[in-house]
Formats: structure tokens, C-alpha cells, sequence
């Protein structure tokens, strides 16, 4: 391909998007809808995965110990069990801690009389709060702690976190889900308008090849155009949500009554966009360049 | 050398386009083809320039057999070839300079060689008013002559037109028809396809007549008959 | 009663269609319009259809100023005319009965008269046997009596027909001419623009002759002049 | 409009359908794609929707009585709340029943001796449990409770249980902006669908009027290929959503291990088609229908 040629190229690849105004807005319109709604999607999911991870953070499996242990004994054993894979962390949680929560527990009325007879005879067990790498491991380290003679009884999280993990879980997978489908609802319509701007223009494909040009010289004015198309039908959504994030961010903290003490916090725009701009730009240029190959192909065999 | 041995085409609808053509044309020959609307005219331009194969038969062009010609080097064989089609067939999006100079793209002129040679070939063919005029915005004339320049531009070594002047007065026509013999006297061939009566008969060229599919004329300086 | 009283069309990139043209055609006439390449035949066909407005000027059809008609007449009015289009604007997706049949459609005819009236068109057409191809199927002339056939079928009172023998054979393109004679003598005023000599010559009808947008000819019985 | 013409545009409108297929095909598909996402999030929406209304019923107030009042009183008081329009329904727990939910709480060893004297010696409060009747009026009733003397001391709702209400809130929220990206996305796709395969047609348009076509002869037709393209492209999606609807639920049960007991349940989808089903046919057929006549106008006027 000479210099000369290149710059025909690109000069047809953009005249081509001016002369054809309403094909070109249809095919940026397209583009910048999906990678919209990828957008939209990604920012969502991402940001459930970040609070998931939060909260499962406050989720962990209390074993309660045996009262004759001594200290040495408690520390062996929790280096015992630390070694688990399954196990992030382990917290000792003494009698008199536990008193100490106890007393803390509003559950309890301010009864000074009572609160002196517990603490003085401590009838709560010292245990270990176990968290979990891996909130599916629950079972397998249950399973593990009750063989631990030491252990006297095991408290698993309670229903309600159960279900929130639960929930969680369930929208993790429909986000992945969605972000596929909108992959391939993005590919059939982009593909489509592709497709229709290209039938568009086949006679001047079938003249172009008339009067001896080459299929890559028929071909070049369309990858410039695609991947023109292509890179603002990605930019148009990108930008824009990098600057309405924070609003939107705004918005439902205010309709959720989000504050800063809340376990529900957003992820930086910036951090999202490390993996969503790639993405987003596989789906929008690559869609255009190499849907347009393909599609341009059947009217090039003449 | 342009050698069609016993072509025949057949369309997809089963209409029958020529039957058992057995041709020859030396290099720098002039040659009229006539023949009654429907006869096959145009069904053998479109052989000679590969927009459509033969059912049957071998079509050979300088030394090559082009029903055999490999899918890479069709460009390159019809860069030798200059075609008016009887539709025209111009870019609607393209202007007329753009229309004619993009002959000369596809063969990767400069930009300097295109921006000289362009404006010789529309003022030859009287369009230097019409230069950034958009095909909608032309006459039916205007059309044909736009395509004539297009096919003319690269000196093509075979010049194929299909009713060069079908939409052109009189006078006109004759001006086209002069501009083909001067490219004719400069070793080009040239096979023109016409109902022109007048310009065959005074031209005393070749004459190739087809009737339902086949040849039933072909005299060395002849005329137009019916 | 056809009335051009001092019209002028410039087209929106400032090229001159026509300029000042004052033109009287009576009800049943026969009229050629011949002229350059470019001159304003076409022009003259599409203000009179209504295909575009006149920059200035007065246009009267019958009894009715078309300048002033109101959008919802537009179609009432052009039912009346029967066109033949320089470049035939044929319905691509449709076949040739299909394309003849659409304007007996139009006018919302009952199958049983389409099924009767369209293959006789065609028939004087000569085209029964393409019936069911396609456009892009068709030679040159045969898209050309194609268009001719959905012009005439209508017995409209009005046709005009740009250039309809451009693709054509002498021998076909005297048929057809028979044919429009035919439908003028049944009192259907016929303009007929063409680059015919030999046919404007022989056949002695009142002949328009334009010139750079200008009338510069106009006479009852003449021929083809330069 | 005669009945003849009525066939013709019938015809017509078909005959175009099966002339054009890559158009027909590429709005069929534009439509079956953007009525598929609109259903998919309705379909998730309502059943997040069922789901929050299951797990509020869940959710209460805890307001502490003071411990001098008679059950006359308690009965008199309970029953000047129960004025209290936020308020759904009110239970009484007894001095009684709260320690034996205390016992009850895993949290505390099983240690006999303890419990038979906090048996003995009650220290727990008795309480009145406060359903709402929407969440959202928590802190009204709070303000309301605290105004009233005989109540010593509230309890709201734990910070998980408002976490997940918050998070379905957020849920919930998304959803609705979701389906209302979705319904414009879906305007703007099927719209330039229809632009584009109008563009492709526009000669056919000028050349109907140009042999004397009445804007709305040339209209019906295109109408009823809307008709029949925005038919198709509606139901198709309904149709694969209402089969694979049950396979879906199926595998988020597996994957989320729902079982029986589980507070998370699914909509029949019948229930929620009687919502869905007129919302995508409008959008379907309506822009099919309502696309075409705007996007036809431009071009009849000539
Ligand atoms: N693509 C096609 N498919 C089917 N039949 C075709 C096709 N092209 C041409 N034909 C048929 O083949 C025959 C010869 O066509 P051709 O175009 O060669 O005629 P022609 O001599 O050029 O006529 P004209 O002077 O009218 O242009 C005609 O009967 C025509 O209908
Ligand atoms: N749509 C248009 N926009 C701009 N200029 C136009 C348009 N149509 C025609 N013209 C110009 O108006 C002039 C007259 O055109 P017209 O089509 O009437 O010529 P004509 O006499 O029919 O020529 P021909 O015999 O070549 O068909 C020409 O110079 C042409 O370039
Ligand atoms: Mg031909
Ligand atoms: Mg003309």
C-alpha cells in the first residue's frame, strides 16, 4: 500500500461518513447505545461486587471453646487452624470480651444488679470468630471445626446474612449474565446497521471492483470509516458516564439515605474504568472494523 | 487479441444472453456491435470485463484465458480495460471530477498526475462546468459523458462502451465518436455497442450484428442493417 | 391546454435549467423537444410533472395553475399524466408486470382489469416474455419499453416521454414511435423529447427546439436541426 | 380506502417483507433484541420487587415498656398505636416470651444454673413489636414512639437488615432506570432500523408519488410490514422468555442454593406477562408502526 493510497483512504473513509449523515448516525447511535448499556451494566456490577466483598467482610463463623483451655492451648489451636486455606483470619474473643459485648447487646435492659452478677460469674464461653476467604467454603470449615475436640459448638451467620449473600450472589450472576447478553445484543446490532449501511452502498462497492480496485482498496475507506464510527461510539458513552457517575452516585445515595457511616459505599469511576474502557473498546471498534470486513465480503466477489 | 470461442451464457432465470459466439479481435481493431434491443450486446461487454461468466465456451484477452484468471488478478486486468456502461454507473456520492478521477486512484496515481490529468479529460468531454456537480444534479447526457471520461482517463489498452451515446444529440455524438477513433489511433481497441444508424454507417468500421443470441453479421467496413 | 408563461427554473447549485420560457401546447398536439445535451428538455418534463417547482414563472395544465396547487391534489393531477423517465425509474424489487401493473394500481383499478389490460401493454411492448424478470434482468431497451408500457397504460391525457428510444434499435424505436402516434390520434397530448434525427425528421410534428435553457426553435411541421 | 387496495397493501407489505429479507431480518432482529432486554429486566425487576415485599414483612420495630404497666394499659396503649396509619400491626412480647427468646439465643452456652436464675429473677423488659406498613416511614413512628412515656426505650431495625433493604431500594431503582435506558434505547434502535431500511427504499417512495401515489397509498403498506416486523420481533423474545423462564429460575435456585425454606422466591412468569405483554407490544408494534409514518414523511413530499 503506498503513502498515496493511505491518504485516499482516509479521506474516503471520512467523506464517506460525511456524505452519509444518517448512516453514520445510525451506526454511532447504535454503538454508543450499547457500549451505554455495557456501561451502565459494568458500573453497576462492579459496584455490587465491591460491596459484596464488603459485607462479606462482617461474616464469620463463631466456635466457641472449651472452658479448660489455657492460653497456650488456644494459641496452638488457632495456629492450627489457621492453616486452613479456607481461612482468612481468626479472632480470639475472650470470656470477658464476650461479657463485654454481652452488656453491650441492647437487647439487654440497663439492669446495674444483673450486669454485676454476670460479669462476676462469667457464664460466657471464649470463642474464636473465624472469617472465611470464601463464603461457599462455609460448609467445608464447619465440617473441619466440628472434628476439633476443643470446640464445643459452632454458630454459622444467621439467615438474614445468609440471605443478603444469597442476594448477592443472585445479582452478581444475572449482572454477568446481562453483560453477556448486551455483548451479543450489541454484536447482532451493531452487525445489523453494519449490515444495512452496507447494502447501502453496494452498487459503489460493485462499481468500485468495475473499474479494477483491489478488495483491500475497496476495503480500507470502510475500516477508517468503522473505526471512526466505531472510536466515537465508544467515546460518546464512556464520557459521559465518567462525568454523570458521580451524579448518579449522588442520587441514589440520597434516595437510599446512603451515609458515611453506611456499610453501602460506590467504587471510584476511575477504578472501574481500568477494565471497562478495554472492553468497551474491543466491543465498539472491533465490531466496526471487523463487522464491516465481514459484511463487505459477499459484495466484493464480483 | 481478443478471442471468444464458442460462448455461450445462459442467465440464472434460464433467458438466454448469447448462443455459441465465436469471435476475433486483433489489438487496435475499432468495432461496432448492433443488434436488436435484447440480442445480446451488452451480455458480451459484460463477459469481456468479468462482471458475468460464460455457461459455456473460453474467453481469451491479450494472452489470457479470463474464465481461468485467478480472483487476485482480476483487478489488475481490468485496470487494462476502460467500460461506459449503459447505465453509466457512476458514484451517486462522488462529484464528477471525483467520478472520473477515482480511475486514476485505484491504480494509485499521485495526486499532482490526477489533478492534471482530470481537468484535460472533462474539458475533452465538455464538462468543465459540471466538474463539482453531483450525478443528480446532471442531465441524462451529462451522465454519459461523466462515464465516458471515466473510462477513457488510464489510456486503457481495450475500450469497451456500451451505448456511448445513447442519451447525446447529434452533434455530441459525433464529437464522442471522434474522441474514440483519436484513442483507437493510439493503439487502443475499441468495441462500441450502438443503435447510432447514422454514425455506423458513415464510419465504415467493423460491424458485428447479433440476432437472438447469435452472430448473423460480421463485415469489415460496414454499415447498420436491419 | 398545456401554458409555460415566462418560466424559469435555476437549480439550487445556481446551474440553469431554463430561463424565460413561454410555451403554448394545445389539448391532442404532438410535440418534439429536441436540443443539446444539457439544454432543458428534461427540465421542462419535470416541472411539468410537478418533480420540481419552477424559481419563476407560471405553469397551466388543463385549467389548473400548477404552481398553486394544494399537496393533497398533487397525485389526482399526475394520474392524468403518463410518464417516461430518461433513466426509467423502474420499482427494482418488482418484475415488469409488476412495475407496468403499479399504476393501474395506483388508481386503485380492480385486479380483474389489471389481469386483462397489463399483458396487451406488454404485449405491444414486445416484452410478453420478460413478464417475470426483474429490472436488473432486463437489457437496456427492454427497462426502456418497460417504462413506456407503465406510461401509456393508463390512456393518460397527458405523456411525456424523455428520450424514450435512447436504448433502442432503429426498428423497435419506430414501433414504439407508432404506438405514442396511436395514443395521440386517440387524443392524448404527446411531448416527446428526443435526440432522434431521423425519426423527428421523417415523422413532420411541431418541433421545440431549446438552447442553453432557451427556446430558440418552435415549429408546427419541422425537422432536426443543429 | 377500497377493500381492493386493502389486499394490495396486504400483499404489498408481505411481498416487501420476503424481497427485502436482510432488512426485514435486520429490523425483526433489532426489535426481537430490545423487547428481549426489556423483558429480561422486567422479568428481574418484578421478581426483586416480590421479593422486597416478602423480606419487609420481615423487618420491625422493638419499643421497651415500661415496667409498671398493667396488661389493661398495655392493651389501651397497644391499641392508640395501632391508630398510627404507618403502622401495620403490633405484637406483645411478654416478660414471659422474652426470656424464653433469650434462652433461646444460641449465643449463650448452655449453662442451666445461669439460666434458671435470670429465669427467676426476669430482668427483660416487655416489648411491642411494630410492623410498618412501608419502611420508609421508620423515622415518623420512631418520633411517634418516643413521645410516648409508658415506652422506655426503642429498637430499630439492625444495620444488615437496613443494609438489605437499602440494597433492594438500590436494586429496585436501578431496575427502573434500567427498563426506562431500555425503552429509550429501544426507540432509538428500532428508529434507526426503520431510517435505515427507509433510506434504502426512498426511490421506491418517489417513484410511487411520481405516478400519482397518495401519500397514504404508499403508507399502508409500510405500515403493515411495521405491523407485521414489530409482530414478529415482539413475540419471539415473549415467547423464548416464557419457556426459558422456568429453566432460568432453576439454575439461579441451584447456583444461589434456594431451597424450600428459603426467603427468596420467584414470580410465576404468567403473572408477570399480564404486565409485560402490553408494555412490549407498544413499544414494538408501536414504534414498528409509529417509526415508519415519521421517518416516511420526509420523503412523500415530492
Ligand atoms: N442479469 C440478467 N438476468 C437474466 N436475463 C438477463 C440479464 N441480463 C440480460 N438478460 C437477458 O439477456 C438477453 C440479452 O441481454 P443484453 O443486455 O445483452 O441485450 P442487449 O443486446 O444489450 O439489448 P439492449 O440493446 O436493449 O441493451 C435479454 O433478453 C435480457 O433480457
Ligand atoms: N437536479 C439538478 N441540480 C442541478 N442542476 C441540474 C439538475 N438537473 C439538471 N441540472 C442542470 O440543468 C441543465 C439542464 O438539464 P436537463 O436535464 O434539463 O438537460 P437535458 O436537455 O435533458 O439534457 P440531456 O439531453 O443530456 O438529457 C443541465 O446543465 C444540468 O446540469
Ligand atoms: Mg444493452
Ligand atoms: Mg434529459
Amino acid at each position: 500500500m503506498k503513502i498515496l493510497s493511505f491518504s485516499h483512504f482516509i479521506h474516503e473513509g471520512f467523506e464517506s461518513i460525511f456524505k452519509n449523515k444518517s448512516m453514520a448516525f445510525a451506526s454511532i447511535a447504535t454503538t454508543t447505545v450499547c457500549i451505554f448499556m455495557l456501561g451502565i451494566a459494568f458500573l453497576t456490577m462492579e459496584n455490587i461486587e465491591y460491596n459484596v466483598e464488603n459485607i462479606e467482610t462482617g461474616i464469620n463463623i463463631t466456635a466457641f471453646l472449651d472452658e479448660n483451655m489455657i492460653e497456650e492451648e488456644i494459641d496452638q489451636l488457632k495456629g492450627i487452624i489457621l492453616k486452613s486455606p479456607q481461612i482468612e483470619s481468626i479472632d480470639y474473643v475472650s470470656k470477658d470480651e464476650a461479657m463485654k459485648r454481652f452488656i453491650g447487646d441492647e437487647n439487654l435492659p440497663n439492669d446495674p444488679e444483673l450486669l454485676n452478677d454476670l460479669k462476676e460469674d462469667n457464664p460466657l464461653r471464649a470463642s474464636f470468630e473465624i472469617k472465611l476467604r470464601n463464603n461457599k467454603d462455609e460448609q467445608v470449615v464447619i465440617e473441619l471445626l466440628s472434628k476439633i475436640k476443643q470446640i464445643v459448638k459452632i454458630n454459622t451467620p444467621k439467615e438474614a446474612m445468609q440471605l443478603l449473600i444469597n442476594l448477592k450472589n443472585f445479582i452478581q450472576a444475572t449482572s454477568a449474565v446481562i453483560i453477556i447478553i448486551l455483548v451479543v445484543v450489541g454484536v447482532i446490532l451493531i452487525g445489523n446497521t453494519i449490515q444495512l449501511t452496507v447494502h447501502i452502498r453496494k452498487n459503489e462497492i460493485r462499481i468500485m471492483k468495475y473499474i479494477g480496485a483491489t478488495d483491500w482498496f475497496v476495503r480500507w475507506p470502510f475500516v477508517i470509516e468503522g473505526l471512526f464510527i466505531g472510536f466515537l461510539g465508544t467515546l460518546i458513552p464512556l464520557i459521559t458516564l465518567f462525568f454523570t457517575y458521580n451524579f448518579f452516585v449522588n442520587i441514589f445515595k440520597q434516595a437510599l439515605s446512603i451515609n458515611e457511616e453506611s456499610l453501602i459505599s460506590f467504587m471510584p469511576v476511575l477504578e472501574i474504568y481500568q477494565s471497562l474502557v478495554p472492553a468497551a473498546l474491543i466491543l465498539g471498534l472491533g465490531m466496526g472494523i471487523v463487522g464491516s470486513l465481514i459484511i463487505i465480503r459477499k459484495h466484493l466477489r464480483v | 487479441m481478443i478471442i471468444l470461442d464458442n460462448v455461450t451464457k445462459i442467465y440464472e432465470n434460464s433467458a438466454v444472453g448469447v448462443k455459441n459466439i465465436n469471435l476475433k479481435i486483433k489489438e487496435g481493431e475499432f468495432v461496432f456491435i448492433v443488434g436488436n434491443t435484447g440480442s445480446g450486446k451488452s451480455t458480451i461487454l459484460r463477459l469481456l470485463l468479468k462482471e458475468i461468466e460464460p455457461s459455456n465456451g473460453t474467453i481469451i484477452i491479450g494472452d489470457k484465458d479470463i474464465t481461468k484468471m485467478s480472483k487476485e488478478s482480476i483487478p489488475y486486468f481490468r485496470r487494462e480495460l476502460g467500460v461506459v456502461f449503459q447505465d453509466f454507473k457512476l458514484f451517486e456520492n462522488k462529484t464528477v471530477f471525483e467520478n472520473v478521477a477515482f480511475a486514476m486512484k485505484v491504480i494509485e496515481e499521485s495526486p499532482r498526475n490526477i489533478r492534471r490529468t482530470v481537468p484535460n479529460v472533462l474539458s475533452t468531454m465538455g464538462l468543465e462546468n459540471k466538474a463539482r456537480c453531483y450525478p443528480k444534479q446532471l442531465s441524462g447526457g451529462e451522465k454519459q459523458r461523466t462515464a465516458i471520461g471515466r473510462a477513457i482517463l488510464n489510456n486503457p489498452s481495450i475500450l469497451l462502451a456500451d451505448e456511448p451515446t445513447g442519451n447525446l444529440d447529434p452533434k455530441t455524438s459525433w464529437d464522442i465518436m471522434k474522441v474514440l477513433e483519436e484513442i483507437n489511433k493510439n493503439g487502443t481497441t475499441v468495441i462500441v455497442v450502438t443503435h447510432n444508424q447514422e454514425i455506423v454507417n458513415s464510419m465504415q468500421k467493423r460491424v458485428i450484428q447479433l440476432k437472438d443470441a447469435k452472430i448473423i453479421r460480421d463485415v469489415v467496413k460496414g454499415g447498420y442493417e436491419e
